[in-house]
């Protein structure tokens, strides 16, 4: 089948890819100033010459540069992300271990923003020049306007601490023993405030976009033979406009779904979410090189793999795609 | 003309225009506006605001002015949205408006070059970028453009590449133009009308990253920018709900104004929707 | 017989801003069951927004000021929504101009003519898909099980403007509206389509409503004929009558500028050559990309060709035989896979980029489409004088060369200063035209220069070209589809199909005594023809 | 006394580590406070109470410690604990990766196992503060039975640390939470109270603040939530505070003055800072009246800390003069604040404008933790925030900072402001080893005296995290290290 060839193609340049990004990655962060063993050893609250020594020979910091580098790679190429000193385990169980949560959350951010989005871009391009209309794209620019941090401080404060209905922070409730249907609904409890949060900006951008490509859809020739066919108005923007309308809000979502991976860091600090856009943040706080090149890469491969399903959905989406020059 | 004239009767976006110039206005004259700076500790701690006529706004943990503040915040908040903008249409335009002309390794290159900015979550990228280069406001701009570039080149290359192929391109050559000259002559001017909507988006999208990195603790801590003033107040959020809210105040209206006015000359420029939003 | 539909009085409004206050002003026309009326007229006279009126279908901010249309004792211009919905694609359907565009990208074509059915809720599912299969075997669609499933990329211009056909026919419309059907199509196709209409009509006896620019057209289908300018009826009748006895002035010199069939005298050649094209092929490889498979398109194969000094060599064939691809190659905006191209005895080939750059004013083109030619932004002096400028002549010399060409191609000094959007389609033709002439070219490439005009413009611009090539011994590589154009303007013509060069000669010998199969065929799907001679023996 | 329930601590940052031997920072001896144990236990006042050692002796000269252990304690696997470990703990291990202690055991000759109950430790020469080391971060047991013999840094059971205290470790959520179990075999009968006890990781302080409202969390230790959230924890009904809790640590904060270079090289420089400082402002506002302003190197809390010497008010006008005397030419310094929270920062920010006020031109440097790590210990800044533990004792908190040995580019827990007295640095050794109580102190008021006129550091505050907490959870800070080894005696009223 050749798509499945073309599939296994595109998987092994992004492998490629993904290995001159670490590349790009190592040299970028042994660019910044900061030493893991010097700050662990500060952290200690007391350190001397000989603790800074072994830590570093720990480390593999005492080593040049380029064999740092070689090691590294070399590692990668075994799908060996390293060793993480300061926290005393491989980078991937690290990364294993908080990548369900990110995903978790960001999927959740993304379903809602997209399906969302779509949906009030729609009725808003329904209704344009209409009061509705007005309304709509406005509530959706305060939602994009409105510093994603701040909106997450107000919604702990009005959900969780004034009205009580949900928790504030956390990925569950620690210790609760429940299990099976009612830790999923505690856990999705947990989920509501942090996607919401994540994912109003979002759904705000896909909404934007989508009422303006339905409007530029709109104005298109078929819409025009799908009218003089005898459809209905609602008939047409389901059939007709939406589907062509939807191409350019697929092709940004798929990037931002990548993205979102590892960019859910603000949120994921607000809410104590344990997702490894925290771990990168804390991380590089602490000079963790491994942990943090381990994050880039995982969330680089997300963003890569992203894209292809974006290819995928796209090709399902466009029959025109692989066909057309 | 037309555009302009599009663009004037559009009243989103004149109520847009007029927001940022008031904003613009009170950045530019803070220091008229407000004898002391906003450092300055000029009363207790955590006034109220609409208590004192002197601080109309109130005043920080340190018993700083809020209103000054707020106003010297806007020169820096404005500056980073303008200056990371600009420096990443000045990365950006050339590499996509290359990329998109010449094709073959050019493109491919500068493609590769971009995905890898790409592939990396930009906000993640930019928490790195501050943190090697240090916190400052030179850096942040920086790093902000940095990492709001590629869309730009993206942007750029597929518009090049479709004013590219057409015909008045060819026309051109046969004229024996030089390429670099039909490259700037020719094609790019008939790329500016999506890059200037794109642009003003931006500028609202890089004043919310600053506000972000702030939030971290990754602003300078010389400037006062709105960022600056929530990520501070955010832990006395529940005493103090003024010093959150003020800051939060303005990012929004600014980057609602930028919005509206990019949404504006989005339909100035694209003569087809704005009669479809007047209708 | 008795009366489908009848509009009267009908005035629609355009909005603010418009060229003028009303698209049509006082129309009334009717047609009668089984009858097609053409509807004819100069570019902007308000055919569509007449057609668009009656379906509901008028863009926004345009609206029926006055009158009436009455079908089925209804008046379908103030019918509420739902009862227009329910009109249309049952009782009425259009087919529109543009078919690339008027399908849906994204649906297979059975579903798009099943959802006719859908709409008006007529058929179970399984019926509905009989039943678009049965229409696209009505229309003659090749392969009708493919192509149901087939997405209108697959299609080519023809099949697609068919299967629109189909749509229109689905349930059995009493009035057919058909806004230049055919404009876009080559003529073998166009006699094709031409052909199921009429066969439709007797069929089925539905009233057609049918919008054209084309008199060989209206020659070959039509009963009666309105003749429209500036939103107004200036002339209605007979077919043959208006045809063949025109009273309104416009009418008659719509006709007279259709180009005759007669032929010009052949002409002596010079020996010289100007430019000369050997063993040229060109193989365009599309796609090859991750999921696509490589597609090959023999555009140009094995073509010979030599154009004297003086001469004007036609180049005509279907759509995507190749003649642009080889009127581009020959001014090397097109880099071939093999074979030469001479201008002037040298090589274009050889050259490096820089010398190219250099001599490049020897062969200029002018281009199928005049308006994507001009860059929107640059006004038209800047367009004219770039190429000399850069050659090295100075600016004012350049400038004042640019005023006196626009003089010379009827424009004026003045439209120097003014952007192409201020233009119209045969003005900016025209600057094409004189852009090419700035730079002192020995060679022309006229690449379909005159089939985006009006019948009169077109004979403005094929005056200008004859006369070019009197006074400047200017060679011209002719690209047309339009055979009476050739025939007008050519000493030589070239037939080109598939790619591949079939014949070439005198006017006089492809017209009078074709050797191929391939060009009798080409002539004689040009519509009209039989009036066409009548015309020309009566003149 | 009730037995039962359970107990939730914020603990922040997350700790990298919970095998105390390895790692000793903050968040780690909170939770590992729990898991090891160290010899001694220290109350309040500094006392040294039983703890491992049921009971133990010094000799007359200072020179042997003799330890007698308790009967019946065994490791979280069961293992018996005996003198074998401590002597491993203290002479193998410890010795290898602890820096602290390291200091410390230089002075120590031998580690003898006398019986599996009695240890002896027998120094090379009278260490006075040789007493306070045996705390559980200072000096934790480590079982032998698990690290002879192995590369101690990367030991599988680090990950699930056995240690001798009252909880045992249960499981390690990163990023969301660690749970410690309680001990059944603890050798104390009855403790502790608790059945569990679970350590919170929530990164944002404000977060931190709502937690502790919405009950999600029993306990803010200090530094838990931003100062000015305090009193308006504690105002919420059923929430208590206390201060104390940190006399062992007794954290000291200074900023350090580069002595090597730039205007802070300067004596009149150093002084007239001092003098430009509000400090008690600084604490009333950006501590909310939290802490105490110190006098000079050692802690009020500490012992041996004199109150004579010379007092720096706020005065700007004799800053300016001082300014004046040294020609002060307006070359920039830059304040390099500790990146641990906003308090800090505001604080870096009230200096800088006392600073300007009298004509200092001062810049706010800015780094993450890495960073200020990095700069501090490469000696790249002119004044820089930090604040460090005095363990009770000037010979073992206090002199590392001071003392010209003890310059070491690399480290940022020693004289990093580059201070250089010679004739000082002889006394604060001779204090060091002097075994009388009183000569210490008559050593030590002598080196305060002396040295608060050099001001090598600018001192800012006596540093107090008071410990938030709800009311009906009794007996949770006990001892000199407050909530570290809290829970071992907490118990919760119903
Ligand atoms: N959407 C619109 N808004 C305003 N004016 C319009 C619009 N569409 C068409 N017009 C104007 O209405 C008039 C009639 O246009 P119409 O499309 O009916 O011409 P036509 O006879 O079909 O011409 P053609 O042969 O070029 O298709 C023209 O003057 C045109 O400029
Ligand atoms: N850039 C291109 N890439 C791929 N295929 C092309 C390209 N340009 C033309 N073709 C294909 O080459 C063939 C010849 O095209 P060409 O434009 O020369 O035809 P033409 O004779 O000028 O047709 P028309 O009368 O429609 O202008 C067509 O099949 C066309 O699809
Ligand atoms: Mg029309
Ligand atoms: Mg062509
Ligand atoms: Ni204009």
């Amino acid at each position: 089948m050749p798509v499945f060839a073309a599939i296994l193609a595109r998987l092994a340049k992004a492998v490629l890819t993904l290995l001159a990004i670490a590349v790009l990655n190592f040299f970028l962060l042994h660019a910044a100033p900061g030493d893991p063993a010097v700050v662990l050893a500060g952290e200690a609250g007391a350190a001397d010459e000989q603790m800074i020594e072994q830590l570093r020979e720990r480390f593999g910091l005492d080593q040049p540069f380029y064999v740092q580098l070689g090691k590294y790679v070399g590692g990668i190429v075994q799908g060996d992300l390293g060793y993480s000193f300061r926290q005393g385990a491989p980078v991937i169980d690290l990364i294993a271990e908080r990548l369900p949560a990110t995903l978790l959350l960001t999927l959740t951010a993304f379903v809602i923003s997209l399906s969302c989005g779509i949906a009030l871009g729609v009725a808003a391009a329904a209704r344009v020049g209409k009061v509705s209309d007005s309304l709509l794209t406005t509530l959706a620019l305060l939602f994009y306007a409105t510093p994603l941090y701040w909106l997450a401080l107000m919604a702990v404060l009005v959900f969780s601490v004034w009205l009580g209905w949900l928790p504030g922070f956390g990925y569950e409730t620690v210790g609760s023993a429940y299990s099976g249907f009612a830790r999923a609904l505690d856990i999705l409890k947990h989920l509501i405030l942090p996607a919401l949060t994540l994912g109003l900006f979002f759904m705000a951008v896909y909404m934007r976009m989508t009422r303006a490509s339905m409007l530029e859809v709109s104005t298109a020739d078929f819409v025009k033979t799908a009218k003089a066919k005898g459809l209905s108005g609602p008939v047409i923007r389901r059939r007709h406009i939406l589907r062509n309308a939807i191409l350019p809000v697929v092709t940004l979502a798929g990037l931002q779904a990548g993205q979102l991976v590892g960019g859910a860091v603000l949120t994921e600090t607000v809410f104590a979410w344990p997702g490894i856009g925290r771990l990168m943040f804390e991380s590089l706080a602490a000079r963790d090189y491994n942990t943090i090149l381990g994050v880039f890469l995982v969330s680089a491969a997300m963003v890569i793999l992203f894209n292809i399903v974006t290819d995928i959905v796209y090709r399902i989406v466009d029959p025109r795609i692989g066909a057309r020059s | 003309m037309s555009m302009w004239k599009r663009f004037s009767s559009n009243i989103g976006a004149m109520v847009g225009v007029l927001l940022l110039l008031t904003v613009i206005f009170i950045a530019i004259f803070a220091p008229l506006l407000f004898s002391h700076d906003p450092w300055q500790m000029v009363q207790r701690p955590f006034l109220a605001p609409f208590t004192m006529q002197a601080l109309p706004l109130g005043t920080d943990t340190l018993g700083r002015d809020v209103a000054a503040q707020l106003a010297y915040g806007a020169r820096v908040s404005l500056l980073v949205g303008l200056v990371s903008t600009l420096v990443a249409l000045l990365i950006g335009v050339p590499l996509g408006a290359l990329a998109g002309f010449y094709g073959g390794y050019v493109d491919e290159g500068a493609m590769r070059f971009t995905e890898f900015f790409q592939t990396i979550p930009n906000f993640a990228l930019a928490i790195v970028l501050v943190a090697i280069f240090e916190p400052t406001l030179a850096s942040i701009t920086l790093a902000i453009a940095i990492v709001s570039w590629p869309p730009v080149a993206r942007l750029v290359r597929a518009e090049v590449m479709s004013v590219r192929k057409r015909e008045f391109v060819d026309a051109a050559t046969l004229a024996g133009l030089s390429k670099p000259r039909i490259l700037v002559r020719q094609v790019l001017p008939n790329t500016v009308s999506p890059i200037i909507v794109m642009a003003s988006l931006m500028v609202a999208t890089a004043i919310l990253l600053e506000s972000s990195l702030s939030f971290l603790g990754l602003g300078d801590p010389n400037a006062m920018s709105w960022g600056y003033m929530i990520g501070a107040a955010r832990t006395v959020i529940r005493s103090s709900w003024w010093l959150s809210f003020f800051p939060g105040i303005a990012i929004v209206i600014t980057v609602l104004a930028l919005n509206l006015i990019g949404e504006g000359l989005n339909d100035a420029l694209n003569p087809h929707l704005s009669r479809k939003g007047k209708a | 017989m008795s009366t489908t539909l009848s509009i009267e009085h009908l005035t629609i409004g355009l909005p603010q801003g418009a060229d003028r206050p009303f698209a049509v002003e006082d129309v009334s026309m009717s047609i009668e069951k089984g009858e097609i009326l053409c509807v004819v007229g100069e570019s902007g006279s308000g055919k569509s927004m007449t057609a668009n009126a009656l379906m509901g279908l008028l863009p926004p901010g345009v609206s029926v000021k006055a009158g009436r249309a009455m079908f089925e004792a209804r008046d379908v211009l103030r019918l509420p929504e739902a009862e227009k919905q329910a009109l249309r694609g049952a009782s009425t359907a259009m087919i529109f101009q543009e078919p690339m565009t008027a399908l849906n990208p994204l649906m297979r074509i059975g579903d798009q003519i099943a959802e006719v059915f859908a709409a008006h809720d007529r058929f179970t599912q399984s019926e509905r898909r009989e039943k678009a299969l049965a229409l696209i075997r009505e229309v003659q669609l090749p392969d009708p099980e493919k192509i149901i499933r087939a997405y209108p990329f697959q299609l080519s211009g023809g099949q697609r403007q068919r299967a629109m056909i189909a749509m229109a026919l689905a349930l059995e419309p009493k009035l057919l509206i058909a806004d230049e059907p055919t404009t876009a199509l080559d003529v073998t196709t166009q006699a094709q389509i031409l052909k199921l209409i009429l066969d439709l009509r007797e069929k089925r006896g539905m009233a057609v409503m049918f919008i054209t620019h084309d008199f060989g057209v209206v020659a070959e289908i039509a009963d009666r004929v309105i003749v429209m300018r500036e939103g107004r009826v200036v002339e209605r009748g007979a077919a043959a009558e208006v045809l063949d006895n025109p009273r309104h002035d416009y009418t008659k010199r719509l006709l007279d500028a259709i180009p005759t069939g007669t032929l010009p005298d052949a002409r002596q050649l010079s020996e010289t050559p100007a430019l000369e094209i050997k063993g040229l092929r060109k193989i365009y490889r599309t796609g090859g990309g991750l999921f696509k498979p490589v597609r090959e398109v023999r555009a140009v194969d094995d073509v010979s060709l030599t154009v004297a000094r003086g001469e004007v060599l036609g180049l005509v064939g279907e759509s995507g035989s190749g003649k642009s691809t080889l009127g581009r190659t020959a001014v090397r905006l097109v880099t071939p896979d093999g074979g030469q191209v001479l201008v002037g005895g040298t090589d274009l080939a050889a050259l490096s980029d820089e010398d190219l750059r250099k001599q490049r004013h020897k062969v200029q083109m002018v281009f199928q489409d005049p308006y994507a030619s001009l860059n929107p932004r640059q006004r038209i002096m800047g367009a004219i004088t770039d190429g000399p400028i850069t050659r090295g002549i100075p600016r004012k010399e350049a400038e004042a060369r640019a005023r006196e060409l626009l003089e010379i191609v009827g424009l004026g000094a003045d439209a120097a200063s003014r952007f192409p959007h201020e233009f119209s389609g045969g003005q900016r033709q025209r600057i094409g035209i004189a852009r090419a002439l700035a730079m002192d070219p020995e060679l022309i490439i006229a690449d379909e220069a005159v089939s985006a005009l009006d019948v009169s413009i077109q004979a403005q611009v094929l005056d200008l070209l004859r006369e070019l090539r009197e006074k400047l011994e200017l060679s011209i590589l002719f690209i047309t589809h339009d055979l009476r154009v050739a025939a007008q303007l050519c000493d030589r013509i070239a037939v080109m199909q598939k790619g591949r060069l079939v014949e070439i000669g005198t006017v006089h010998e492809i017209f009078l005594s074709p050797q191929q199969d391939y060009t009798r065929q080409l002539l004689a799907a040009v519509p009209g023809a039989d009036w066409e001679q009548q015309r020309t023996a009566s003149a | 006394q009730e037995a039962g329930g359970r107990l939730d601590i914020v603990v922040q940052p997350e700790p990298p580590g919970l095998m105390l031997g390895l790692v000793q920072n903050g968040p780690t001896q909170l939770v590992a406070g729990d898991i090891y144990e160290g010899l001694l236990i220290y109350n309040t006042d500094l006392e040294p109470q039983p703890g491992l050692a049921e009971s133990w002796e010094i000799s007359e000269d200072g020179l042997t410690y003799t330890f007698k252990l308790h009967e019946g304690v065994k490791w979280h696997d069961g293992e018996d604990f005996t003198a074998d470990d401590v002597v491993f703990s203290a002479d193998v291990f410890l010795r290898e990766t602890h820096a602290r202690l390291r200091a410390s055991l230089a002075y120590v000759e031998s580690v003898t196992a006398l019986d599996p109950l009695t240890v002896e430790f027998k120094l090379k020469e009278p260490f006075g503060p040789f007493i306070s080391v045996f705390e559980a971060a200072t000096m934790p047991m480590i079982p032998k039975h698990i690290y002879e013999g192995t590369d101690f840094a990367t030991n599988e059971m680090n990950a699930t640390p056995i240690g001798t205290g009252p909880f045992k470790f249960d499981e390690w959520v990163k990023g969301s939470y660690i749970h410690l179990v309680r001990n059944e075999d603890y050798y104390i009968d009855g403790l502790p109270y608790l059945d569990e006890v679970y350590y919170r990781v929530i990164p944002d302080a404000a977060s931190r603040a709502v937690a502790f409202e919405t009950g999600e969390v029993d306990v803010l230790p200090g530094g838990s939530v931003e100062n000015w959230d305090v009193p308006r924890l504690t105002e919420m009904e059923g929430v208590c505070s206390t201060g104390e809790g940190w006399e062992f640590f007794a954290p000291h904060a200074w900023m350090w003055l580069n002595n090597r270079e730039g205007p802070t090289s300067n004596k009149l420089f150093r002084q007239a800072v001092m003098y430009a400082m509000n400090r008690e402002f600084m604490k009333d506002v950006v501590w909310n009246g939290f802490g105490k302003v110190p006098t000079g190197p050692i802690s009020s809390k500490t012992n041996f800390y004199s109150d004579d010497v010379t007092h720096y008010d706020y005065d700007p006008d004799k800053a300016r003069e001082l300014l004046a005397e040294m020609g002060y030419d307006g070359e920039p310094v830059r304040i390099l604040p500790l990146p641990y929270g906003e308090t800090w920062q505001r604080w870096a920010e009230a200096v800088r404008q006392n600073l300007t006020e009298v004509g200092i031109n001062v810049e706010i440097d800015s780094a993450d933790v890495a960073g200020w790590n990095e700069k501090t210990s490469q000696w790249d800044y002119d004044m820089a925030f930090t604040y460090l533990y005095q363990y009770g004792d000037p010979a073992l908190g206090v002199s590392r900072n001071y003392t010209a040995d003890r310059i070491k580019k690399g480290s940022p827990w020693n004289n990093v402001e580059g201070y250089e007295n010679p004739e000082l640095d002889e006394k604060w050794f001779a204090a060091a080893t002097m075994v009388s109580p009183e000569e210490r102190q008559a050593a030590y008021e002598e080196i305060q005296k002396e040295i608060v006129d050099d001001v090598p550091v600018a001192w800012m505050l006596e540093l107090e995290f008071p410990t938030i907490y709800r009311c009906n959870i009794k007996d949770l800070v006990t001892t000199g290290i407050g909530v570290n080894d809290g829970p071992r005696n907490a118990w919760i009223e119903k």
